[in-house]
């Protein structure tokens, strides 16, 4: 297989305007924010971005706090224990962010939907909610079988994902350390696959994850997940999280995110 | 003498029969608590499936806000990814599950989504549904618990519908069962489907109840007083479970909420040794 | 949790007339051929069955010589490199066996389907194809979001799913050692699951398959594969299996059980 | 001089660029033979997928019958499920598969599920689609061998089309897009979607392929002759990839296979003994 490695500078210019980017990991746990971060203090950061997490978190809320999302898609944005994302928060209580309300099973069907190469898979999911008045796409369709209400989850793909794993060989096969979420399957419905890395090695034959035949670069970043764990090499760095949000209620954000990538 | 967050573990600790599947869902450590303690109690053979991790697990650790990962990793029976346990395993299991909710109304719809103003101009945006608009159409073991109880958490009129409650003429599911504030207990009247008390906590009375609740519930008289945690219950939760008191965060708010927060973080990270030993 | 082992004349009793019976494993490999033999030579031995298997093979073939089987829904019949399955073979030609025409992807999204409780998954596969003809039941639905054809594959149950593995504790929780074929899905879709396995032990702590959460009965039954493989155990009895077909071929099925039961 | 089922692998082998997933299914040695052949050759960069086993592998070993599940299980990168596989992974990938039909017609649909008679009462029941009528409608990776070419396989009109070719009037899929038999090699004419000789194996006629032939194929002359397999080629096969021949039994049948059988798991269970330590 082709040796994918890559610098983290190149590996950013993956991602361009009005991509739709998906970001590995789940809300403050083996998420990509030092890829993050190059993205947003790259020359020419994209602009107009769809964030794509099945639950987002502190690397979502970077990219928010930077101006670069202008739609989200996910069932949950917050920081768990930490409290709420406070720029997602205050962007969309500013009605700033389109946000495009998924659920779990919105967003596990609309993948296998894409996987298989159909337009929706059907569910059980939302009859009775108001989830349809916030997402008139989603079409309701009848059982051919028992006449019953179902609701069609549209498949779900996008342009960019972006995983941090805690080892990878130089060909994108990778292992996550637990914490699976849904990351193979974006590796799956992507069309391109960055993977940061806490140790890259010349090639894992067994126990992977993920295979990387989808996987487009390998970047060795270690720490790459830092304030958010990396299980496990490192625990949450709570106290990094605090000072971040301190930050952002204080109207601080960009001064933090300057500090951060000095 | 116990907390508010003690004697609402202890309620969701009763609630479990032994042999069941519990979910725990995203940022829920009061649940957790009350699932280790039944765990330690009356359920030794629990079994629990956590969003964090997506494992099954029939082994515990206490709470931990940094390392929480250890628990649900470490030990689990085996790993399910997400997509699997959305569209197949919940679904077949039906797993007992506890969800905090935003806004409920009085026959238990309840909201995730957004609290005030309007859908695009929200007052309060919430982190949103996680699975509430998914398992509620059609689960079995649907249980609520509201950390703070009041007028704005129990509510008239929903800003939105996430969560399906006992509308007779609208829910196709069945609605949650029991509801644990910190202040009462509830259930659901079988007929009209509302909210029925089933007991006020010890301390509490039903003025101060009804006062603090946006919408009348039902109750008959004279109104029983909740059985307070146990010496051995509290005992298990603060020296067993969670020695650094992780689930008081669901009943903090604010600046207490993050001075509480430091001093788990400082405590976790003398624990933090072993977590890198492991 | 409840203690489930049970002894294997118990175990068979959970299989009625008319019962659709599910066997793990797939064609040669961790069959549960010891406990099909139980059931066979059982006092009053279950008929009119349907006999459902992903990949049917040698215990299937001995089934249906002994003429249990009235239906049999696979998507392949055949005991692999040894050549046709002889009974199977035998009873279709003489049109004695009705045969639910299967594929790969009708079984994948058929057992999917029963899992989420929605009566059917759509999927592009069989389109153009004869499949329909012989699979009235199976319906053609148009995608919601695109306006194609896609075929809705009904839910597939069963009443009783046997499954042999390697390890097994006495909840039910396993151990397969790979080749995990359908083997969880089935725990999920059966009423009642029964498991036979190589070794029972207390308690497994890591590391399963499957949870034993949906088990009703765990059946200690070594070389309970035999001739079939239990790997890394033992590998395939091709020897064994060279003499079965031998023994159908000159029509002494009968004589062949009989001596495989004593 | 070397076999009919040499010949096969050898073009099988030469249809694998490098870097592709490859897909292997049941009772298939021969194309496992040649996928083993071009991994050990041309195209050491191969991944495979393998219905045995359900597992993505880098690694390789020597062909086995009874200890076949040694290769895929033992050095597998990763285990995926059946159901994952087929309804995600392998419309996701496209992986090159090669096909054994029961019958084929002059557009490269093919049958596997009856030969002669009705299908309530046919003539020969065969094993079953597998997957076929689930990848052929989409798939782009299509390919087909006939290790004993004849009349009874390449015939004017299927039984029953469970793979679909290359009808421009009703397939929704690419069909296949090469075939080779022990006579010779074909590929399909992009206007007609009829099958188109590549050349034909040496020692072999096109009047001979012609009357073992059901249907009219196009061809050009002077028709090539297939490249022999070369003495490295051989010498993998024989001596690295197949020691036991068990490729040779796809081209065999009744007596003289259940024979060489015999003669292969008499082989084989010397090799048992590494089985059963590792």
């Amino acid at each position: 297989m082709i040796d994918k490695t890559l610098s983290l500078s190149d590996a950013v210019r993956y991602v361009r305007d009005g991509h739709t980017i998906a970001l590995g990991g789940m809300t403050i746990y083996r998420r990509p924010v030092a890829f993050v971060q190059a993205l947003i203090t790259t020359e020419n950061p994209p602009s107009k971005l769809t964030l794509f997490s099945f639950t987002a978190g502190l690397a979502s809320d970077i990219l928010v706090g930077a101006g670069m999302v202008e739609r989200i898609r996910t069932c949950y944005f917050g920081l768990e224990s930490f409290g709420l994302a406070p720029m997602f928060t205050n962007a969309a209580s500013d009605g700033k962010i389109e946000i495009i309300e998924e659920s779990e099973a919105s967003i596990a069907n609309g993948l296998r939907a894409k996987m298989a190469g159909v337009g929706f898979m059907p569910s059980r999911a939302w009859q009775g909610t108001d989830m349809f008045s916030v997402r008139p796409d989603v079409r309701i369709i009848e059982d051919p079988y028992n006449g019953r209400d179902l609701t069609a989850f549209p498949a779900i793909g996008c342009d960019v994902a972006v995983i941090h794993v805690l080892k990878a060989d130089k060909f994108g096969n990778c292992q996550l350390g637990g914490n699976p979420t849904i990351d193979h399957e974006l590796t799956l419905v992507a069309d391109t696959v960055i993977i940061t890395a806490e140790e890259v090695v010349d090639s894992l034959e067994t126990s992977i994850d993920f295979s990387g035949l989808p996987v487009s670069a390998v970047v060795h970043l270690p720490q790459g997940a830092w304030p958010t764990s990396c299980y496990p090499t490192y625990p949450i760095d709570g106290d990094e999280i605090l000072r971040y949000i301190d930050a952002c209620n204080k109207g601080e954000f960009d001064a933090y995110i300057r500090r951060l990538s000095q | 003498m116990y907390t508010k967050d003690e004697i609402i573990a202890t309620c969701i600790s009763h609630q479990i029969p032994n042999g069941q599947l519990v979910a725990h869902g995203i940022a829920t450590p009061l649940v957790a608590a009350g699932y280790l303690l039944a765990r330690l109690t009356h359920a030794p053979d629990l079994a629990f499936i956590s969003a964090i991790g997506q494992s099954v697990c029939r082994d515990w650790a206490p709470l931990g806000v940094a390392t929480i990962e250890k628990l649900w990793i470490s030990q689990g029976l085996m790993s399910i990814n997400f997509v699997d346990a959305v569209c197949s395993f919940i679904p077949r299991f039906h797993p007992i599950e506890f969800f905090r909710p935003g806004q409920v109304d009085a026959t238990g719809n309840f909201n995730n989504v957004f609290i005030g103003g309007s859908y695009e101009r929200p007052r309060l945006r919430l982190p949103g549904v996680g699975g509430i608009p998914d398992i509620t159409p059609f689960g079995e073991n649907i249980f609520l618990y509201v950390p703070r109880h009041g007028r704005h958490t129990f509510v008239e009129k929903l800003d939105f519908t996430s969560g399906i409650g006992h509308d007779p003429t609208t829910r196709p599911g069945k609605g949650p069962t029991y509801l644990v504030s910190d202040l009462a207990q509830f259930d659901f009247a079988p007929e009209s489907g509302r909210m029925r008390l089933i007991s006020i906590h010890p301390g509490e009375s039903l003025g101060r109840l009804q006062a603090k609740t946006g919408f009348v519930f039902e109750y008959q008289e004279p109104v029983a007083e909740t059985d307070s945690p146990t010496p051995e219950e509290l005992r298990l939760l603060r020296e067993v479970i969670d020695p650094m008191g992780i689930r008081m965060l669901e009943t903090l708010s604010g600046r207490r909420r993050r001075q509480k927060l430091r001093d788990i973080l400082r405590e976790e990270s003398a624990f933090f040794a072993g977590f890198e030993d492991s």
